[in-house]
């Protein structure tokens, strides 16, 4: 990169592809070597651009120059007329002024967001957050004011139904629909709720989205008011984001004094507020029913449903429950088109997903694809592969209530569909990237621990199975388990899964049955040989000191219950007995030579 | 001491009275537990009875939600508030062995506060630092790319500080 | 009424109601779907998940007593795999759940235990740690112990829906949940009533009544004390129950003769002084109309409604009676007429009580009811208690004579009797108040718009041309509203009538638990226990207090007048307000 | 009367006109990432050392802060765009490194390479 003058960007998207897309590149390629421009260009394939009427796509940075239905032929002329005569080639020219994919213009930073497709993060990263000039300047508020000059609020649901846009909280229940429900639910007063409890650990789209871009947030909202016949909105955030908070405390207050909220937004008949509310540390909270009590004041406890929200919600009153990153999407559909929208992704999951890709990957971050794109893609191209060299274990999405995947799933594609019919779900986005030094037990017990801790306590399966459960999974780990106990883990996690109240209990036991279906081996090592072969249960190890051993003595001087003996420069040995496995001794040798089994 | 505290409780009143002017002002008792938060770093019972009589909610409701979220701490807290970020990203990078590092030194378990009333030692979901996992947040304060040792350095510091 | 719908249960098509869930639909249809945390008095919670049903098209069970019907909805009731779930959902409260019963108080009438017998637990799989907290047995009524719970929320929905005193809640969360008071205050500290509402409504032994029978027994086999025992009217409606039978049978006559055969010395009846009360409260009620004191008059009976009164109605002490509740006048009439007729130090008399009421036994302590330093009653038992005494006596009691009541503190008047339902202390009231104030007869003595289970009744009674607007409340939710209108329409009512249990005292918290086919506080159970009340009184040929014999010779020979100055002492008391201060949440 | 559209053009060039005139068209943008990661991994003393340039006189710079991009392990993240330059992006950008930033980049025009995500 260093001395890259031009990035072209090739659209890499199935549609484009089908119409000769590798052909164009190759040809590119060909110019440029013709040329001997090696140096100074890079080709950059991206992932679909959401042009594809007009593919192939290529983009011509700096200047974002967006050329359309290239062909091989047209290749030479762009290199020739662009990047050397830098003249463009009009004919060529595709005039489309989408919201999403600025950062092209603004990033260089291409290997790690070039098959990222960002509508939902548009903003995140480019503008600043706390000046609504920003926003505005970049057609913010436009989505607002077109619904209020030109739609009725029929035709706002319409368009918000044509996109097949899905709640991206983890349910993936069609957003029009809901849309549809609460406004036609009986009632005088309706509530719009934005849910941005994010709580999975590990997970902070909402996060960076209401940080990079909390008027998108605000937008949609009050886009949904007008459809919905609402004046009244309520974000409720977790206290845990103060900087969120703040920031999104001043957008509402900048919008006001714009009269983009508030009475007779924008010299409209229509007015709507937004209010901000507090979670106070309970995941349970990001379930609708025990949000709508926790913003009531009470327990943060779910109901049954029936009645939704969408009937009887918030104070009794129909409400409508989007998260942060479904609002986010809701200004782009409205300007950009429901239609365009939905020719983004796959066939029953549109536009696309954020996940926060984390652990043992090398460029851990927030990602946004369009749905169909492949953990594979995911994982290595756009997350640069694992960290450290390790090989890659397990992929799991969808946060505690999502499900573990091993390497032969990897070429799944990120949809609601998909992820599911293999056992995991898309959930709120966490994607957690494991490697060979993990354990798939341990795993597991991290997350039915998280679970466990934040279950409400309400319903029994959630309360008492997920405790028994983890107490199953503990002495699994501690070398104590008993032949059975993968049995018992099924029949409690199925019971669970089918008989808890809310969605946290019915998901609670997937990460635990999803790794025993494709971990099992791991697991009946665990039992019954008494083995962890990643190394991580302590209980199971056998600590050695291998011929390596220089004899420093710094194991010795560790070593809490005086188990390692050996004199000065001679290899020392553990006393197995007196070893209680706490590991001290292998952390502290420089010389490797101190093995786990 | 006892002037400031009355004075605390005043603003407390204050805050609560602008609530009750709005739809439905019970509701806002988690905010109002917030604010109490802010003004005494913990939820005193005096003060959950100040709560309950100026926004008429029974003092069962107001214990049944200070306890139900995690957020509120129902004892005093120390001087400085040491969060272990338990979040995923930090778990996988060994969050674990920090923990268990400040628990030695500080001689507390989670949720608990040291002796010299100098730490509380709690656990954080996720402090949205995934990048620099594991880490910790001291009062405001966060600290990345932590091991054990270096954890146990910081609180040192700290201790010191304390003391100097 | 709104068309039928069709639904399957089973594979079988079923023509029923719309709009009902599908436990309510199923029940018509004799389905009885397993249950725990349901109530039908109580709000819906679906927490236990026993009564899961599977609904096809849906992934995932369903809560019976949640879930609406719907057209052709199709739905099982009894596959494999819901029993198998409902056999691990019980199983898994077992898990947490102290293997004490045959030490629990409530072995053998407990409702986990005929769950877990009912689904087939045979093993247990899934056994690991159990909670553990310290019994809270502070209180003077009421024990808790957290161990037992099941966290069904039964009693915290009854405590804070139908009683409104909201004592209790549900703390911390998850695994960690307790049912506790505010700041986990001991139950003596809390604004707990004594209802003990919560202990009717609890499956298994969270809450108990504080258990005084085997210090009862041993007192009674003292033979240097004499042992006096009352029981109160409503304690022989529903004893019967304990020993097998139908609600509503009367047990007087039996009772007594079990009373002696534990052996107790004398047998009065609680009627008794329920006629005394009446002369007391209706001579009061007179003088307040007067304007003497503060209008409406409250009716003061009730004990767990005194505390509730001292705790969140402060402000309206002074129109409550000062009249003691028959108990505690009858316990006085006991330490000084009664110990003075047989020449017996007072100090030497054993005083028990037994009562329908939990909150008697807080009663009884309080200070304020003392008897030249003596407390009138020194044991409360409830009504459970002496079934349970009377069993393990080895007492046959459904098949030993009848026996009467001692004299001169034992014969009562109907209106006595019905005493101890909802609209019955008002009724006898008025009969006798009528005729004080006019000096005519009441001929229509039964008055209907004050008997039945509606939450609130109102009645009229023109006395001498004077419309007497009066008004009763049962359970202490109703009580709240109707006080709510009080405090907005001081003048609406004259005289009001507070029961603090639902139905008066014949659901009173310390009445037998529900059978096995019934559920606790059972409409059905209720009415018949009140039909047993009414049925007294219609048998009796003296019904209106005034014209009870032994209260016309106790007036005459000791207390001279109603309000006398005897009576002042003895029969009557004062409130203060206490803390903590009970809050009623608006809505 | 305006169509709620035609205000919010309206307000819209009222905005771009803002950000004009407090510097934007400086050959020079230099985007500070200020989201909860990037403040974690010590991006506000970064943020500090480019106000405190700006005020000592740097000029045809401008400076302003941004959300988080994604970059989460490379944080604090500085970006420098430049008109008709493809743009560049430092990671784990620390004070030292934000000064030297300011003198050699901003000042002199060399990009330094080896901090370039």
């Amino acid at each position: 990169m260093p001395n890259t003058e031009y990035i072209i960007t090739l659209c890499d998207g199935p549609s484009c592809i089908h119409k000769g897309s590798r052909t164009v590149k190759d040809a590119l390629e060909e110019a440029i070597a013709k040329h001997n421009m090696q140096d100074k260009v890079k080709i950059h394939l991206s992932g679909c651009l959401g042009m594809c009427s007009k593919g192939p796509i290529v983009i011509v940075n700096p200047g974002y120059t967006i050329y359309g239905s290239v062909t091989e032929a047209d290749a030479a002329e762009i290199i020739e007329q662009h990047l050397i005569n830098g003249k463009y080639v009009t004919r060529l020219v595709v005039d489309e002024d989408h919201l999403y994919n600025r950062f092209f213009r603004i990033f260089g930073d291409n290997d790690f967001f070039g098959k990222q497709m960002r509508i939902t993060l548009r903003n995140c990263g480019i503008i600043d957050p706390e000046n609504i000039d920003d926003y505005l300047s970049l057609r913010g508020y436009e989505a607002l004011a077109k619904v209020l000059t030109e739609l009725t609020p029929k035709d706002v649901i319409d368009e918000v139904k044509t996109s097949g846009l899905r709640g991206r909280g983890g349910g993936g229940f069609p957003t029009g629909v809901k849309w549809d429900f609460t406004a036609n639910a009986p009632g005088d007063e309706r509530y719009v709720i934005c849910n941005a409890d994010e709580g999975d650990p590990g997970a902070f789209m909402d996060r960076s989205a209401i940080e990079g871009d909390p008027h998108t947030i605000l937008e949609g909202m009050a886009i949904a008011g007008y459809a919905i016949g609402s004046t009244k909105g309520i974000v409720y955030i977790r206290a845990e984001y103060p900087l969120a908070i703040k920031r999104l405390e001043k957008a509402i207050e900048d919008a006001s004094k714009n009269n983009l909220l508030g009475d007779n937004i924008l010299g409209s008949e229509f007015s709507f507020d937004i209010e901000i509310r507090l979670g106070a540390g309970a995941f349970v909270c990001g379930e609708e029913t025990a949000l709508i009590h926790s913003i009531e004041g009470s327990r943060g406890m779910p109901r049954p449903r029936p009645p939704y929200p969408s009937v009887k919600g918030l104070f009794g009153k129909p409400t409508l429950i989007n998260n942060v990153e479904t609002w986010a999407n809701i200004p782009v559909i409205i300007l950009d088109g429901g239609k365009w929208f939905s020719s983004i992704g796959t066939e029953t999951s549109k536009g696309t997903k954020v996940f926060a890709v984390a652990g043992m990957v090398k460029n851990t971050g927030l990602v946004e694809v369009p749905m169909g794109t492949t953990l594979r893609n995911i994982v290595y191209d756009i997350g640069g592969g694992i960290e450290g060299g390790g090989k890659f274990k397990a992929i799991q999405t969808g946060g505690p209530s999502g499900g573990c995947l091993p390497e032969e799933y990897l070429d799944t594609k990120v949809d609601y569909e998909s992820l599911a019919a293999v056992g995991s779900i898309m959930g709120s986005g966490g994607m957690i990237v494991i490697d060979e030094h993990s354990c798939m037990v341990d795993v597991a017990k991290f997350f039915l621990e998280f679970t466990q801790d934040e279950s409400c306590g309400k319903c029994t399966p959630c309360r008492e199975g997920t405790k028994r459960m983890l107490e199953i999974l503990t002495r699994i780990t501690q070398g104590k388990g008993k032949p059975g106990d993968i049995e018992k883990l099924e029949r409690l996690g199925t019971m669970a899964q089918r008989s808890s109240l809310c969605g946290l209990g019915q998901s609670a036991p997937n990460p635990v049955l999803s790794t025993i279906k494709n971990f099992r081996q791991e697991y009946e090592d665990h039992i019954f040989n008494k083995k962890c072969v990643a190394g991580v249960c302590g209980a199971l190890l056998t600590y050695t000191i291998i011929e390596k051993c220089v004899g420093c003595g710094a194991c010795k001087r560790v070593c809490p219950t005086n188990a390692i003996s050996g004199t000065r420069k001679q290899l020392h040995t553990i006393d197995q007995d007196a070893c209680i496995k706490c590991g001290q001794c292998y952390d502290t040798c420089k010389f490797e030579a101190i093995t786990k089994a | 001491m006892i002037e400031m505290k009355d004075q605390k409780i005043d603003e407390l009143k204050e805050y609560i009275a602008a609530t009750q002017s709005n739809d439905n002002p019970e509701s806002y008792l988690i905010a109002v537990l917030h604010k109490v938060q802010g003004l005494f770093g913990y939820l005193p019972r005096e003060v959950m009875d100040v709560v309950a009589k100026a926004m008429n909610i029974p003092t069962a409701h107001i214990w049944g939600v200070a306890t139900f979220y995690h957020y509120f701490n129902l004892k005093p807290v120390g001087k400085h508030i040491v969060s272990v970020c338990m979040g995923t990203a930090c778990y996988v990078r060994g969050a674990g062995k920090v923990l268990e590092a400040l628990k030695k030194n500080i001689g507390v378990e989670i949720g608990e506060t040291s002796e010299d009333k100098l730490f509380t030692l709690q656990e954080a979901r996720c402090l949205g630092a995934c990048g620099i996992a594991p880490v910790i947040m001291i009062d405001d304060k966060i600290y990345g790319e932590l091991t054990g040792k270096t954890a146990t350095e910081l609180i040192k510091k700290y201790r010191k500080a304390a003391k100097g | 009424m709104s068309e039928l719908i069709t639904i399957h249960i089973n594979e079988t098509e079923y023509k029923v109601e719309p709009d009902q869930t599908i436990m309510q639909a199923a029940d018509k249809l004799g389905f009885h779907i397993p249950r725990l945390c349901y109530h039908p008095k109580l709000s819906i919670e679906g927490a236990c998940r026993v009564c899961i049903v599977e609904v096809e098209g849906m992934k995932n069970y369903v809560a019976s007593c949640a879930f609406p019907i719907t057209d052709g909805m199709k739905l099982h009731t009894n596959t494999k795999g819901l029993r198998r779930a409902r056999r691990d959902i019980i199983e898994l409260l077992l898990d947490n759940h102290p293997m004490d019963c045959h030490t629990c108080e409530r072995d053998g009438n407990c409702e986990l235990q005929r769950l877990a017998a009912s689904v087939g637990i045979r093993a247990r799989h899934f056994e690991g740690e159990k909670k553990h907290y310290e019994k809270d047995i502070s209180f003077s009524s009421i024990i808790r112990d957290p161990d037992k719970c099941i966290l069904c929320g039964r009693c915290v929905r009854m405590c804070s829906e139908v009683q409104k005193v909201h004592n209790l809640t549900q703390a911390h969360r998850g695994f960690k949940t307790v049912v506790m008071p505010a700041y986990n205050m001991p139950m003596s500290e809390s604004v707990c009533t004594a209802c003990g509402q919560c202990i009717n409504v609890c499956p298994t032994a969270a809450f108990l009544e504080k258990n005084y029978t085997q210090e009862l027994f041993e007192k009674l086999n003292d033979d240097s004390i004499v042992k006096v025992v009352q029981f109160a009217p409503s304690v022989r409606a529903a004893i019967g129950e304990a020993f097998g039978l139908e609600p509503g049978v009367n047990m007087e006559g039996k009772l007594v003769a079990a009373f002696r055969k534990l052996g107790f010395d004398y047998v009065f009846d609680t009627q008794f002084s329920a006629d005394l009360t009446i002369m007391e409260e209706a001579s009061e009620f007179l003088e307040r109309l007067q304007g003497k004191a503060a209008m409406p008059m409250i009716t003061s009976c009730s004990s767990a409604w005194m505390k509730c009164l001292e705790q969140f109605y402060p402000d309206l002490i002074d129109n409550v009676s000062t009249c003691k509740s028959p108990m505690s006048m009858l316990g006085a009439l006991i330490k000084t007429y009664f110990a003075n007729k047989i020449k017996t130090d007072p100090k030497k008399i054993l005083s028990v009580a037994t009562m329908c009421c939990t909150a008697k036994k807080y009663e009884a302590a309080r200070p304020e009811l003392d008897v030249d330093g003596m407390p009138g009653v020194d044991i409360v038992v409830t009504t459970r208690e002496i079934a349970w005494m009377i069993k393990s006596a080895g007492i046959d009691i459904l098949n030993i004579e009848e026996e009467t009541p001692d004299s001169p503190l034992g014969i009562s008047s109907g209106a006595g009797a019905i005493f101890g339902t909802t609209g019955g202390v008002m009724e006898a009231a008025i009969r006798t108040a009528y005729e004080l104030f006019t000096g005519q007869t009441l001929v229509d003595i039964e008055i209907e718009d004050l008997r039945g289970l509606e939450g609130i009744k109102e009645g009229k009674v023109l006395m001498d041309g004077n419309e007497i607007r009066v008004a009763v409340a049962h359970g202490l939710g109703n009580a709240c509203d109707l006080l709510d209108i009080v405090r907005q329409e001081p003048d609406r009512y004259h005289f009001i009538e507070i029961m603090g249990c639902p139905g008066g005292c014949i659901g009173g918290g310390g009445q037998p638990y529900a059978a096995a086919n019934s559920i606790p506080l059972d409409e059905d159970c209720l009415k018949k226990r009140a039909e047993a009340l009414y049925d007294i009184d219609r048998k009796k040929t003296i019904r209106r207090s005034l014209d009870n014999p032994d209260i016309q010779q106790l007036y005459k020979k000791f207390l001279h007048s109603p309000l006398s100055k005897v009576s002042h002492k003895l029969l009557h008391t004062h409130y203060q307000a206490k803390t903590p201060v009970g809050i009623i949440p608006k809505k | 009367m305006l169509t709620p559209l035609e205000i919010i053009k309206k307000k819209r060039a009222e905005a771009v006109s803002r950000i004009i005139s407090k510097g934007y068209l400086s050959t020079k943008r230099v985007y500070v990432g200020m989201a909860t990661c990037e403040i974690a991994a010590g991006s506000k003393e970064v943020m500090d050392v480019f106000t405190e340039a700006v005020s000592k006189g740097l000029t045809d710079v401008y400076l302003s802060q941004k959300g988080c991009a994604g970059r989460c392990n490379l944080e604090p993240t500085v970006e420098v765009v430049e008109e008709g330059k493809i743009p560049v992006k430092y990671g784990k950008v620390n004070k030292e490194r934000a000064l030297e930033i300011v003198d050699r980049h901003l000042k002199n025009g060399q990009v330094i390479k080896e901090w370039l995500i």
